[in-house]
């Protein structure tokens, strides 16, 4: 169960993956970048338990402090003009009447 | 007594891994980012939480199921916080929700008509 | 065989692909990120050697008897620390000569300094 | 199985950093390659460089890239140069490399040369002559700890490096204009700023954790450093860097990363004036096994102080100019306006 559970994360990790290189806008990037560290945190204390040495929890609780402090840099540093106007954007804004 | 252990741990895992799939399956295939952030918000929270707790069933050592519990509380108050401030942010920097005017119009002629039957019955 | 070295291959895999973004992208912070990707191919390399097939990791417990090698784990600790050190050095040079040029690609960059040295060749021949 | 599948996404992650022309998809990219790495090192039992590279990789490195992006322009230019000759070179490069990986033991064979060397010692013997069951804060802080003296040293170079190359003067009658561009943050988001402030002192209590707990699991001075400046740094984005310089005066932060070196020095020092060699803690105590636990004690700290200072330093620096950079654009604005 456990192993077929980390295989079910890996399934999500890619998808996340694609996402994130697919894009298009900057948010879909954010969330998946947001999306895989939760992952990430499952799949460390996963395999604690599948290698046997579930002592290491640290690690994703690291994991899951880091998540955050990422997604409100990202938050913080995009706040500026630059990032206001993405071209999907302006796409959608376009079809407004 | 341990059997019960084992299967409801099992569940648990399995529970949580179908989120788990079904958000990545969400994130991929929806339309716009509002849609994606749905898929991702809902499951990721309870997908973590369910296999963190499957987990907990598992766990011999006092301190093992302690730092888990951290883990999980962790996830409970950062998942949705992460969320909430992502999708604010999208709607101030100006990311407009992929809902052609079309659609909005039609769901309002759609509510209007159902104003307007519910009170002329 | 293939297994045996597939781990291997990756890293090299992994380098180049750090070289290529070095040599071929003009972009300054695109060659940072290019620098990282070489470093971590490194630090892959030394991890992969440290591992044992069975072994567990190098923190003694009583039921455990294989541990995996704890040298390349001290070794690239620190050079990750140390890793993140100079790439913030690296960052605010960027940010220097994007103070200074106004840009950060690099041919920007160069045509300015010719732009330069003609001028004062120039100068100096008058 | 499980290093397979990480090592192929690292590739994939890596060949689309390559394609990417926006270099803020760029900066999450390589978040993601960070964590992905980190992964990995978790798969091949390096639980202490997991924890650091979650740390510095995904977190500090990223963080560091997105500042300088958001100061310096978010687009690449679509050139390059001569592609083909750098796809040979590296093509060839490659291909070298691979011939000499034909030669490498293979994978996780216990009898290959680097096995053979140290490493039994290190296993064997540690829980005798150091007494602390995690042997990479052995190796680390008592049998290589001069190897890690120059690590620490160059960490605090890099620190005067950065400093010196961005340090803005201030002046007081800016930080009520600089305040108003930073509060837009910290006024929009209720939600962060309360959840940031439950936040806080848990991550700082848990980098105290990790800084003393280094003896028995993962972790150590490195990683307790950079955690303990996440903190910070986490508090300097939400609460703009004037509120932060309140809190935490740069000037005491630059001694501290001196003392943190001094400190680790000074050990060294000791346990020559007590007769042993440079770093040998034994004398440090009248029982060996006290005095190792003494020393390593008092690196991990001067190393924890270093790496948190140093890591605060670079932030605020890049901060602080980023806000001098902004107020002049902002008035550029302005003047603008006027003609």
């Amino acid at each position: 169960m456990l192993v077929a559970t980390t295989l079910a994360i890996f399934i999500a990790m890619i998808l996340a993956i694609i996402r994130g290189v697919a894009g298009p806008t900057l948010y879909d990037r954010i969330l998946a970048v947001n999306m895989f560290s939760t992952k990430t945190v499952l799949l460390i204390s996963l395999l604690g338990f599948v290698m046997g040495r579930p002592e290491f929890l640290d690690i994703a609780i690291v994991y899951a402090l880091i998540n955050f402090i990422s997604v409100i840099a990202v938050l913080r540093y995009s706040d500026t003009n630059q990032f206001k106007h993405t071209p999907a954007n302006k796409l959608s804004t376009e079809k407004e009447p | 007594m341990d059997i019960v252990i084992n299967i409801s741990s099992g569940l648990c895992l399995f529970t949580g891994s179908f989120l788990c799939i079904s958000g990545g399956i969400g994130i991929l295939r929806f339309p716009d980012f509002y849609t994606r952030m749905h898929a991702v918000g809902v499951t990721d929270t309870l997908g973590a939480g369910m296999i963190l707790i499957g987990l907990m069933m598992h766990s011999t050592d006092f301190l093992v199921l302690a730092k888990l519990v951290i883990i999980l509380l962790l996830t409970l108050l950062i998942s949705p916080t992460t969320s909430h401030v992502l999708a604010k942010a999208a709607l101030h920097n100006g990311l407009v929700p992929e809902l052609t005017p079309d659609a909005l119009d039609q769901t309002s002629l759609d509510l209007k008509k159902k104003g307007k039957t519910s009170s002329n019955p | 065989m293939l297994m045996g070295l597939f781990n291997n291959w990756i890293v090299v895999v992994l380098m180049m692909i750090g070289l290529y973004i070095m040599i071929a992208h003009g972009n300054l912070i695109k060659k940072i990120v290019g620098l990282t990707i070489f470093q971590t191919s490194v630090f892959i390399f030394y991890i992969s050697m440290a591992k044992v097939d069975g072994g567990t990791a190098p923190v003694l417990a009583d039921n455990f008897s294989q541990y995996a090698n704890p040298l390349p784990h001290v070794l690239i600790l620190t050079a990750i620390v140390v890793g993140i050190a100079t790439t913030a050095l690296a960052l605010s040079l960027v940010v220097r000569i994007k103070e200074a040029y106004g840009s950060i690609e690099e041919e920007e960059i160069q045509k300015q300094d010719n732009q330069i040295q003609s001028e004062q060749k120039i100068g100096g021949q008058m | 199985m499980n290093n397979i599948v990480l090592l192929t996404l690292l590739v994939v992650v890596a060949i689309a950093i390559i394609r990417m022309k926006d270099l803020f998809a760029v900066a999450m990219l390589s978040g993601i390659y960070g964590l992905l790495s980190a992964s990995f090192f978790v798969v091949m039992d390096a639980v202490d460089v997991a924890f650091t590279e979650a740390a510095v990789g995904a977190g500090i490195s990223t963080l560091l890239l997105l500042v300088v992006i958001s100061m310096t322009g978010r687009s690449e230019n679509s050139t390059r140069h001569k592609p083909l000759l750098a796809l040979l070179i590296v093509a060839i490069t490659g291909g070298l490399l691979i011939y000499g990986t034909l030669d490498m033991p293979y994978f996780g064979a216990a009898d290959a040369p680097i096995h053979s060397h140290v490493a039994p010692r290190y296993i064997n013997d540690s829980m005798q002559e150091i007494g602390i069951p995690n042997i990479v804060t052995s190796v680390l802080a008592s049998y290589r700890a001069f190897d890690t003296f120059g690590e620490v040293v160059v960490i605090f170079t890099a620190g005067i490096g950065v400093l010196a190359l961005l340090s803005v003067v201030r002046r007081p009658e800016d930080s009520d204009n600089i305040a108003s561009i930073n509060d837009s943050m910290h006024e929009q988001h209720l939600v962060i700023r309360i959840v940031t402030k439950m936040l806080i002192p848990f991550i700082l209590l848990f980098a105290l954790y990790v800084q003393f707990h280094g003896d028995y699991g993962p972790g150590g001075g490195f990683q307790a450093g950079v955690i303990f400046a996440s903190a910070i740094i986490l508090y300097v984005m939400l609460f703009g860097l004037n509120t932060a310089r309140k809190v935490i005066n740069q000037t005491f932060i630059q001694l501290i990363a001196a003392t943190g070196v001094l400190l680790y020095g000074c050990v060294g020092i000791a346990s020559l004036l007590n007769g042993g060699n440079f770093f040998d803690y034994n004398v440090l105590a009248n029982d060996p096994i006290a005095g190792q636990h003494f020393g390593i004690l008092l690196i991990e700290w001067g190393v924890g102080c270093t790496v948190a200072s140093v890591m605060i330093i670079i932030f605020f620096s890049f901060a602080a100019r980023r806000e001098v950079q902004q107020k002049n654009e902002n008035q550029h604005d302005k003047n603008q306006e006027l003609l």
